[in-house]
């Protein structure tokens, strides 16, 4: 047994509870609360070059429940990268939740523990137990604006739609064990070739997938996501659709992958399916919204769908796309939800006009925004470009196999271009839209231009230098094997 | 007939008629019943499980659910006083489709149950004891164990915040 | 200085010219004209001194540049030095000449004079280019550069918006010849693999079917540009409305240089044309000669008669050429120069004096006021009519003796065209005459008229010296070292004053019969006119005379309503089908289903959960079918 | 660093710089935005000067690896093919920087989109790598919108932006897959151009890998350059353009296409190529006639200018169509031509609406009396249009009908009316109603441009009389290089391509099209030697 | 007839489909609460019964873990609910219908 692999996890359990109890020693005023924020960053920050450097171990723990290898790492630093923007989100966020500040800091970093054990989980145990901590801890984060009823409202359709969906999943580990025996997806994937004719097994692996498929917000389990997405408090809904999304892909990746491959190349088509309603409904159903974070919320079932272009491709550069796609989406709609935060402190909708006069309010949120929409909507020469290519390259590398992925990358295409028509209506409210109520000045901390600058240096150094990233994921990707 | 089968029937019988009072009671739709008949079925369905030699989880069936789940439901239900609601009248589409899709996934799978066929050649030695289960749940499970006690700490600081009556 | 430099030199001092005044001396009236002036006559004298020098050699000598060489297509830059072209070279420089010098005086109170020059030195570039281009490709080149240097020439007054419309009329007209030469062009470079005259003469000499079946077509695709700018039927009507331009550009483009291009192409491509194709292009002239007289017998503006007159005489020589008889067609395209050039000038001298009076029959009585003019006008007529011993006379008896000499029906019935046109042309050029300069003052302005000053009554006096003995100076000797490399007869004087009745003695008999009979007619009808009395004696007939036999109209209602059919069903269905149904529709599709996809989410749980179980069921139907 | 990566980055550096300045600092914007193109325009014209014509290879190569997994690498040079439209767009650039005198709102952001726009498009004609090709050219593209839609003119300007957004990206995402496709398929493992070229030469891409392919660049590339009848953005997005982008799109930008299918379609998928272009000769006439006929009823002109542009494109379709060295090379002329051309139209028209305020033509009239100098550009920019020689578009159109003659009669027939007759036809009336005739009495006192402002239209200008008097300057740097690219069609196996069946058996020279005029060609040859000696 | 795994796993699966049918039925938040905790029972008893025929002790760990979370989550969400109700003075689901569309 090697637990020393878990160091990290250890180290950010500790922090979630330091943090927590802060409060008691520190005092309530805003400035310090905010300092407590500061003080997670600081330490995430260090674990991340600490303790995920580029010579991290690997290795596993637990009987092989545990596995550290270059797919969880790079989850990992994901995972940490995305936690340390959101806290700074976060932190810009407080004046509006106004109580439990701390508490709200901790269940990120409880969430983000969660997250991280999901990237080293490797038998359905660790997948339940992992998973089940980021929903749980995302019931309360979403409902924590506990005087909107909206957030509330959010709350208790994720908490129905999640545990439906953990019932689902629940059962599917269920039948999985029980043909199968097998508990751990490494020796699963040695016997599921015996399986592939038990209806109950796959019907299991279908329940399983139902969880994930949840969790990534993909058709048809989708339909909880844009109203989460918009009735959540802003940095949880960043937090949502990046880092819960991850997760679910990055058990979604080791499931199809490391359990059940061949089952895997069996449903190659079902994929192809769903990967395409995916991104039509995401990207039709956002074409007339006006709430952003609604927006956004159909825009993730968009990604989520490019996204599983990669998954869907089966092959290790499709793996390795979804990485890589996953890196610059964090960046990118970190940004947006940042910006959203910060133009939207003192509003209570979140309507598109909000936006409206942003470039002379503040010409650097303006800026921001544009390019998290341009990065979004794939052009060049920000990181959602690079990701999209990488991901159609990946489907249509497979076409011979099966002119589905044909079809699929025009499905993408489609989806692609209609995704324009309102990533470009969030541009142009920011720059020429009629009404201008106000034009007030937007003052920013130090540290949201920090976080807005490190936002931007991601997308733009994706973009431009997408090497050292595409090798890690592709490093990550053979880790599969 | 032995024993066991019949008693399995009769607990079968027992948890699958609660489980359906719970769901839809032609005579009260009132929560507070649907919680009651589900404390029924839970109780038969640890019946079930000491049928299956599985008697630490029966007992724990008992304690956490019957005893703990239930009296939580029973107790946010009294402090809500949900009866005035409880007498919407249900839509036939409504009805109609949720039969239909229920009953679609319900046929697929037992239709495929029935056609798979389980090797049931080595006779059911495991016994779900405290010791035993303690044993592996320690050894091969320590992780997940562990984990689950941050989902409680979760949990737990999550009811606080969401139930503290002041927004303070 | 090399000799072969000569040319070029000709060739580009115009365009220097024009670029120098354009870039420059906009704005310096005389400087400009100067400078163009300057231009062309040095190349007349560069000309002569490069004949003087070199001789009529009647092997083509070529001067070549590389131009365009891409694989197959071998564009040259070269200029082709033969009597023909050099011929032309005088013409367009001796003529153009004079009638720079005369636009000095025509253009001397026009703002634009300095523009004027520019343009006109353009057009002597361009019209110097085809006469010495040696190659399709470069013809085409200036033959589209005359086409728009006569657009620019027409449009000079583009205020006035009949000039804008009749130059982007000669502009079209000339494309739609333009676009039948090009086809040529292309049929013949693909079937023959060459653009140079020579090498594609040598081919045919060698290989007379070379062209093979296409061969009737690929000429007379060819022949359609000379149709457009030497404006033969049908693609005549934009000439006479080209009579908007300038007097001077008349008289240089209109009569003497551009419209002759057609015809110097004819000659120079001769080898192309086949019999079958030589037919359609001597029927073509003889009707265009033929219908252009009987229009022009009906005008009343001074210059469109003259257009007119021109667009017959254009007639005569392509149906020479339709008959074999380049050198009558030459010839007559020189001396038709002359005569033609000086009618025009002499008309413009008349409109100047009568401050920009054009009609007819506001005119009269102008031989005393005006009698320079009087008598260079009555020179120019009586060559045009072809009455003994003017120039005229020669080259349209040479024409009448081609067609005589064929012996078959065809050269007959155009014998007959000819002569009958021959008639009509006098008729109508007195009628002209008496009513201008006989009679009596039909109007004040014509009563105030005076004589106009030097600089253009001097061009009209060596014009009118041309016009007199150009049928004289051994023109046709120099033509016929080309067209007939075997007999170069070097006659004397008196047996060339006397040839026609010794060659030919029934065509020039007819001929000078036909002048009588027209002399005839015009003096009874009209030397004591005050309106014209045709109109009650033809009825009808004159209507549709006076209306050009409504070719406008016919184009107006075909070609253009056509084209603008078209374009509007085309701009109906770009609006509609394309842009309107098809985007609308993908469009608004996508636009309704995206609001539609919406109400899925009906904001109720229970709608969500349902749907969420449906997804399972269908997903579970397909995994486990 | 080579001198191309120099071109395209002036603008863009500019651009960065412009980031850092105040915005009411105008002087200094317009300064740093035009001293930018200048540097570029300067370094283009002396790359075109130090071009050796027909050296084996590309020329001031420079070459970075990337992405190595992918093989992708920055790498640029030019040959024959591009170096050319460099240039073009060099001077194009410096133009459209010199017009933006006409944009009074929101200067610096203006300025920092065209030169993103000029730099992309610099980059991308440079580039001879796939992924960076599109790459800069998709950067190039985005400022595109947002200019129409902030600067845009007119009242369907949100209704043009959104119809050009949705229809180029549309274009550039089909090329886009063609792209992934090309480098899935060709199995080269690399997006280096001339690397793939090579690559393909031995391994020749598979026939339904290149039916899958090609049809994709095609389209893809033919919607980027309006092909017909995926049109329909074009006019309407100029029309609502402000002058610089449509400039610069109508004249460089929109050349992508058109040079991405001679530069990576045309050698690599030569099969495929084969069996396409008889398809696209008879959509190319839908450029021709088709928007020939639309452009004759427009009324603003604006929108006419847009049409023509979009039936010039035709005949560079009719020379890619016909595959060999004549049409190609005529091809790759008008596409330089046509930039200055293009520049220049809108160039022009967009000073006239500055200075009278519509496009309407109905209103204008007799602008040559006061405005001389762009009337008499303008009449010049008509003539050029409508394919007059003197000006470089005459010998493109030329040449591309020399070279489609052969192959496609028919369709040459009905390009050359298109070209001569109603390309004549709109344009003079054009010229008739806003240049000729009476001024209407509310622009009398129009002031001509000024000596500084007529610059960009005499560089235009110059531009087109430069290569319409000396042809040879730009076909002698062509003709090596489409050599290359058409040399694989003389023993291209046309099997599949015609018959349909996939037996990759290797056809003799004589079966192929085009064969029995080159054939003919040789013997005439031989027989005008033969005339010549005697 | 010997009673084996494929009648526990009937009775499991249909508990479970009573629960799927009671969460698309039911209109109150607590008895769609409920069926979800019955779902979760099923799949409890499938895994009991799985471990028995499969000699096998981690099913039962599973039920075990199973069961954990199951009441957290049946805390968070009931205080969730409590809350809402607070708010909303329902739990009902047809009143939770601002977040639409």
């Amino acid at each position: 047994m090697n637990a020393s692999l878990m160091t990290l996890e250890i180290w950010v359990i500790a922090l979630g509870i330091v943090l927590m109890l802060a409060d008691f020693f520190f005092g309530v005023t805003p400035q310090r609360k905010k300092a407590l924020a500061y003080l997670g960053i600081a330490a995430l920050a260090v674990m991340l070059l600490t303790l995920l450097g580029s010579d991290a171990p690997t290795g596993t723990a637990f009987n092989g429940a545990f596995v550290q290898d270059p797919l969880s790492i790079f989850f990992k630093r994901f995972f940490l990268v995305a936690a340390i923007l959101v806290l700074f989100m976060t932190s810009e966020f407080s004046e509006k939740i106004s109580t439990a500040v701390p508490e709200f800091y901790s269940l990120v970093i409880f969430a983000l523990v969660g997250m991280l054990f999901a990237a080293s989980s490797n038998d359905f145990a660790m997948l339940f137990v992992s998973i089940e901590l980021i929903t749980v801890t995302f019931y309360v984060l979403v409902s924590y604006q506990r005087g909107k009823l909206s957030s509330l409202e959010a709350g208790v359709k994720y908490l129905i739609i999640g545990a439906l969906s953990s019932a689902f999943m629940v059962f599917g580990i269920a039948l999985i064990w029980g043909t199968t025996g097998q508990i751990n997806f490494t020796e699963l994937a040695a016997v599921v070739p015996q399986f592939l004719t038990n209806k109950i097994f796959l019907a299991g692996v279908l329940f399983l997938l139902t969880g994930l498929g949840f969790k990534i917000a993909v058709v048809p389990f989708q339909i909880w996501a844009p109203d989460v997405y918009q009735g959540a408090p802003t940095p949880t809904t960043a937090f949502l659709a990046i880092g819960s999304k991850a997760a679910g892909f990055v058990l979604l990746l080791r499931v199809l992958f490391t359990a059940v491959p061949d089952v895997a190349h069996h449903w190659s088509t079902y994929l192809i399916v769903i990967s395409g309603l995916t991104i039509l409904y995401g990207n039709l159903c956002a074409i007339p919204q006006r709430n952003l974070k609604r927006l956004l919320g159909y825009s993730s079932i968009a990604h989520a769908g490019y996204l599983l272009l990669g998954v869907a491709a089966l092959s290790a550069n499709g793996q390795s796309a979804v990485m890589y796609y996953l890196a610059g989406y964090l960046f990118t709609i970190v940004a947006a939800f940042t910006v959203i935060t910060l133009v939207m402190q003192h509003l209570d909708n979140e309507d598109v006009s909000a936006l409206a006069g942003l470039n002379q309010r503040s010409p650097l949120l303006a800026t921001t925004m544009t390019f998290a929409m341009v990065s979004l909507a794939g052009l060049p020469p920000l990181a959602g470009f690079f990701g999209k290519f990488l991901l159609l390259k990946a489907i249509i590398a497979e076409g011979p196999a099966n002119y589905g992925y044909y079809y699929l990358a025009f499905v993408a295409l489609a989806g692609i271009i209609i995704s324009f028509y309102y990533y470009f209506g969030v541009i142009r409210a920011i720059y020429w839209s009629r009404e201008t109520p106000d034009l007030s000045p937007i003052r920013l901390s130090g540290a949201a231009k920090f976080s807005i600058a490190l936002c931007i240096a991601g997308m733009v150094w994706l973009g431009a230098f997408p090497n050292v990233v595409v090798n890690l994921a592709d490093q990550a990707a053979r880790a599969l094997k | 007939m032995d024993l066991q089968n019949i008693l399995f029937y009769v607990f079968a019988a027992l948890t699958l008629g609660c489980g359906a009072l719970v769901i839809a009671n032609p005579f009260s739709r009132n929560p507070v019943t649907s919680a009651m008949f589900l404390v029924l079925t839970i109780v038969s369905m640890a019946g079930l499980f000491v049928l299956l030699h599985a008697f630490f989880l029966a007992a724990v069936q008992i304690l956490v659910y019957a005893g703990a789940v239930i009296v939580l439901f029973l107790f946010v239900i009294s402090l809500l006083d949900l009866k005035a609601e409880a007498t919407r009248r249900v839509k036939l589409f409504g009805l109609l489709a949720g039969v239909v899709a229920v009953g679609a996934i319900l046929t697929i799978f037992l239709k495929n149950l029935g056609a798979t066929l389980f090797s049931n050649d080595s006779k059911p030695m495991v016994e779900g004891g405290t010791s035993e289960l303690g044993k592996v749940l320690f050894t091969n499970y320590v992780l997940p164990f562990e984990v689950v006690s941050v989902l409680l700490l979760v949990a737990m600081i999550g009811v606080i915040l969401l139930s503290k009556k002041k927004l303070d | 200085m090399k000799l072969e430099l000569l040319p070029w030199l000709v060739l580009f001092m115009p365009l220097a010219a024009a670029v120098f005044i354009a870039l420059f001396t906009l704005r310096l009236r005389n400087v400009s004209s100067f400078i163009s002036i300057g231009a062309i006559v040095a190349g007349f004298i560069l000309t002569v001194v490069f004949i003087n020098a070199n001789g009529w050699q009647p092997t083509p000598g070529e001067s070549v540049r590389q131009w365009l060489p891409v694989d197959g297509l071998n564009v040259e830059f070269g200029l082709r030095l033969d009597p023909l072209s050099l011929m032309m070279m005088l013409i367009v420089t001796g003529v153009g000449g004079a009638i720079h010098i005369y636009s000095r005086g025509y253009m001397h109170d026009d703002s634009g004079m300095a523009r004027f020059f520019a343009k006109l030195s353009l057009f002597t570039f361009s019209m110097l280019g085809i006469v010495l281009a040696n190659n399709f490709i470069q013809m085409f080149i200036f033959w589209e550069l005359v086409g728009v240097s006569s657009y620019l020439l027409i449009g000079f007054w583009f205020e006035k918006p009949s000039a804008g419309d009749a130059a982007k009329k000669a502009f079209i007209v000339n494309r739609l010849g333009d676009f039948g030469f090009l086809l040529g062009i292309l049929m013949v470079w693909g079937l023959l693999g060459s653009l140079n005259f020579s090498t594609l003469q040598g081919l045919i000499s060698q290989n007379p079917a070379a062209l093979g079946a296409s061969a009737t077509i690929a000429g007379l695709l060819v022949f359609c540009g000379a149709v457009g700018k030497s404006a033969q039927f049908p693609l005549h009507v934009w000439l006479p409305d080209a009579m908007e331009g300038p007097t001077p550009v008349s008289a240089l483009i209109h009569a003497a240089t551009m419209v002759a291009a057609g015809v110097y192409m004819l000659c120079r491509i001769f080898f192309l044309l086949n019999t079958p194709a030589l037919e359609v292009v001597a029927y073509i002239g003889g009707f265009t000669a033929l219908l252009a007289a009987v229009i022009a017998v009906q005008q009343d503006d001074i210059k469109r008669i003259i257009a007119y007159s021109t667009l017959s005489q254009l007639g005569y020589m392509v149906m020479s050429v339709g008959l074999h008889g380049q050198t009558p067609a030459m010839f007559h395209l020189t001396t038709h120069a002359f005569f033609k050039a000086l009618l025009f000038l002499s008309a413009g001298s008349v409109i100047i004096a009568l401050h920009h009076e054009q009609d007819i029959w506001k005119m009269g009585a102008l031989r005393q006021k005006m009698p320079i003019t009087f008598v260079t006008f009555l020179v120019g007529g009586l060559a045009l009519s072809g009455i003994w011993p003017f120039a005229g006379f020669y080259s349209k008896d040479s024409i009448l003796a081609q067609a005589l000499s064929r012996h078959d029906f065809e050269g007959y019935l155009l014998f007959a065209v000819g002569v009958f046109v021959a008639g009509l042309t006098t008729f109508y050029i007195f009628r002209l005459f008496f009513v201008v300069f006989c009679g009596k003052e039909k109007s004040d302005t014509a009563s105030h008229a005076h004589e106009s000053p030097l600089v253009m009554t001097l061009p009209l006096i060596v014009l009118a010296v041309f016009s007199l003995i150009g049928g004289l100076i051994g023109v046709e000797g120099v033509y016929d070292r080309i067209f007939l490399a075997e007999s170069v007869h070097s006659a004397g004087f008196i047996a060339a004053l006397f040839g026609p009745f010794i060659n030919a003695p029934l065509a020039a008999s007819l001929g000078i019969l036909a002048f009588f009979i027209g002399l005839g007619g015009a003096y009874a009808l009209y030397a004591k006119a005050d309106k014209d009395p045709l109109p009650e004696m033809l009825g009808g007939l004159a209507t549709a005379m006076k209306n050009k036999f409504y070719f406008d109209e016919i184009y107006e209602a075909t070609f253009v309503r056509a084209h603008d059919f078209v374009a509007a069903v085309a701009d109906w269905f770009d609006r509609w089908i394309v842009e309107g149904f098809c985007i609308g529709l993908i469009r608004g599709g996508t636009d309704l289903t995206g609001r539609g996809l919406r109400f899925l989410q009906t904001g109720n749980l229970q709608t969500y959960a349902f749907l969420f179980v449906l997804g399972v069921a269908v997903a579970l139907y397909f995994v486990l079918r | 660093m080579s001198i191309l990566t120099h071109i395209f980055l002036c603008p863009l550096i500019a651009a960065l710089v412009l980031l850092f300045v105040p915005r009411n600092y105008r002087v200094i914007i317009r300064f740093i935005a035009l001293a930018g193109t200048f540097a570029s325009m300067v370094l283009a014209i002396k790359m075109f000067w130090l071009f050796v014509p027909g050296a084996s290879g590309f020329q001031f190569e420079n070459r970075v690896p990337w992405v190595e997994s992918l093989g992708i690498s920055y790498h640029v040079g030019v040959d024959g093919l591009n170096v050319g439209l460099i240039l073009m767009g060099a001077v194009v650039v410096f133009a459209a920087a010199l017009c933006s005198w006409e944009i009074q709102t929101r200067e610096k952001e203006f300025y920092i989109l065209l030169l993103i726009m000029s730099g992309g498009i610099l980059g991308a004609f440079a580039s001879l790598d796939l992924f960076f090709f599109y790459f800069l050219h998709e950067l190039a593209l985005v400022p595109t919108f947002i200019m129409i839609g902030v600067w845009g003119r007119g009242e369907r300007k949100n209704y043009a932006t959104f119809q050009i957004t949705l229809y180029l990206s549309i274009g550039a995402l089909l090329a886009l897959l063609g792209i992934i496709g090309l480098y899935v398929k060709s199995g080269a493992n690399t997006f280096d151009i001339p690397q793939m070229i090579a690559y393909v030469k031995t391994n020749p891409m598979a026939l339904h890998a290149q039916n899958f392919v090609f049809p994709l660049l095609l389209f893809g590339f033919g919607i980027l350059v309006s092909l017909w009848p995926f049109h329909s953005w074009a006019p309407l997005g100029y029309g609502s353009a402000p002058s610089p982008t449509a400039m610069i799109h109508a004249g460089v930008l929109k050349k992508f296409g058109l040079y991405g299918l001679i530069r990576i379609a045309l050698p690599l998928m030569p099969q495929a190529a084969q069996s396409w272009m008889s398809l696209l000769s008879w959509l190319c006439l839908g450029n021709i006639l088709y928007v020939g006929w639309v452009a004759m009823r427009q009324r603003d002109l604006n929108l006419l200018i847009g049409n023509s542009s979009v039936a010039h494109m035709g005949f560079i379709f009719l020379g890619i169509a016909s595959l060999n060295l004549i049409g190609v090379t005529g091809a790759v002329f008008i596409m330089v031509a046509h930039g200055f051309l293009a520049a220049l139209t809108f160039a022009l028209s967009g000073f006239i609406y500055q200075r009278t305020g519509t496009l309407q033509m109905v209103e204008l009239g007799g602008l040559c009396r006061p405005l001389r100098f762009i009337g008499t550009a303008l009449v010049m920019a008509a003539m050029a249009g409508c394919g007059l020689p003197g000006f470089a578009n005459f010998v493109g159109e030329v040449t591309v009908f020399f070279g489609a003659w052969n192959r496609f009669p028919a369709v040459t027939v009905l390009a050359v009316w298109g070209g001569l007759v109603i390309g004549g036809i709109y344009m003079t009336r054009a010229v008739r109603t806003i240049l000729h005739g009476p001024v209407p009495a509310k622009f009398a006192g129009l002031e001509d441009a000024g000596l500084w402002r007529k610059f960009p239209y005499a560089l235009l200008l110059a531009g087109l009389l430069v290569f319409g008097f000396f042809p040879k300057l730009l076909t002698n740097q062509i003709e090596p290089d489409a050599t290359k690219i058409i040399s694989i069609y003389q023993q291209v196996p046309v099997a599949a391509a015609n018959t349909g069946n996939s037996t990759l058996a290797c056809v003799p020279v004589s079966n192929f099209k085009a064969a029995p005029r080159d054939f003919q060609a040789a013997s005439i040859d031989n027989r005008r030697t033969a005339i010549e000696n005697q | 007839m010997q009673v084996g795994l494929e009648h526990y796993l009937t009775v499991s699966f249909v508990l479970f489909a009573l629960g799927l049918f009671g969460v698309i039925m039911r209109r109150n938040l607590l008895v769609i609460y409920m069926s979800l905790e019955m779902m979760l029972n099923a799949a409890n008893l499938a895994l009991v019964a799985f471990s028995r025929f499969n000699n096998k002790l981690d099913g039962q760990v599973l039920v075990f873990f199973i069961i954990t979370v199951a009441a957290a989550e049946v805390s968070v969400g009931l205080a969730l609910i409590v809350a809402l109700y607070r708010r909303r003075r329902s739990a009902h689901v047809e009143d939770l219908t601002s977040l639409k569309f």
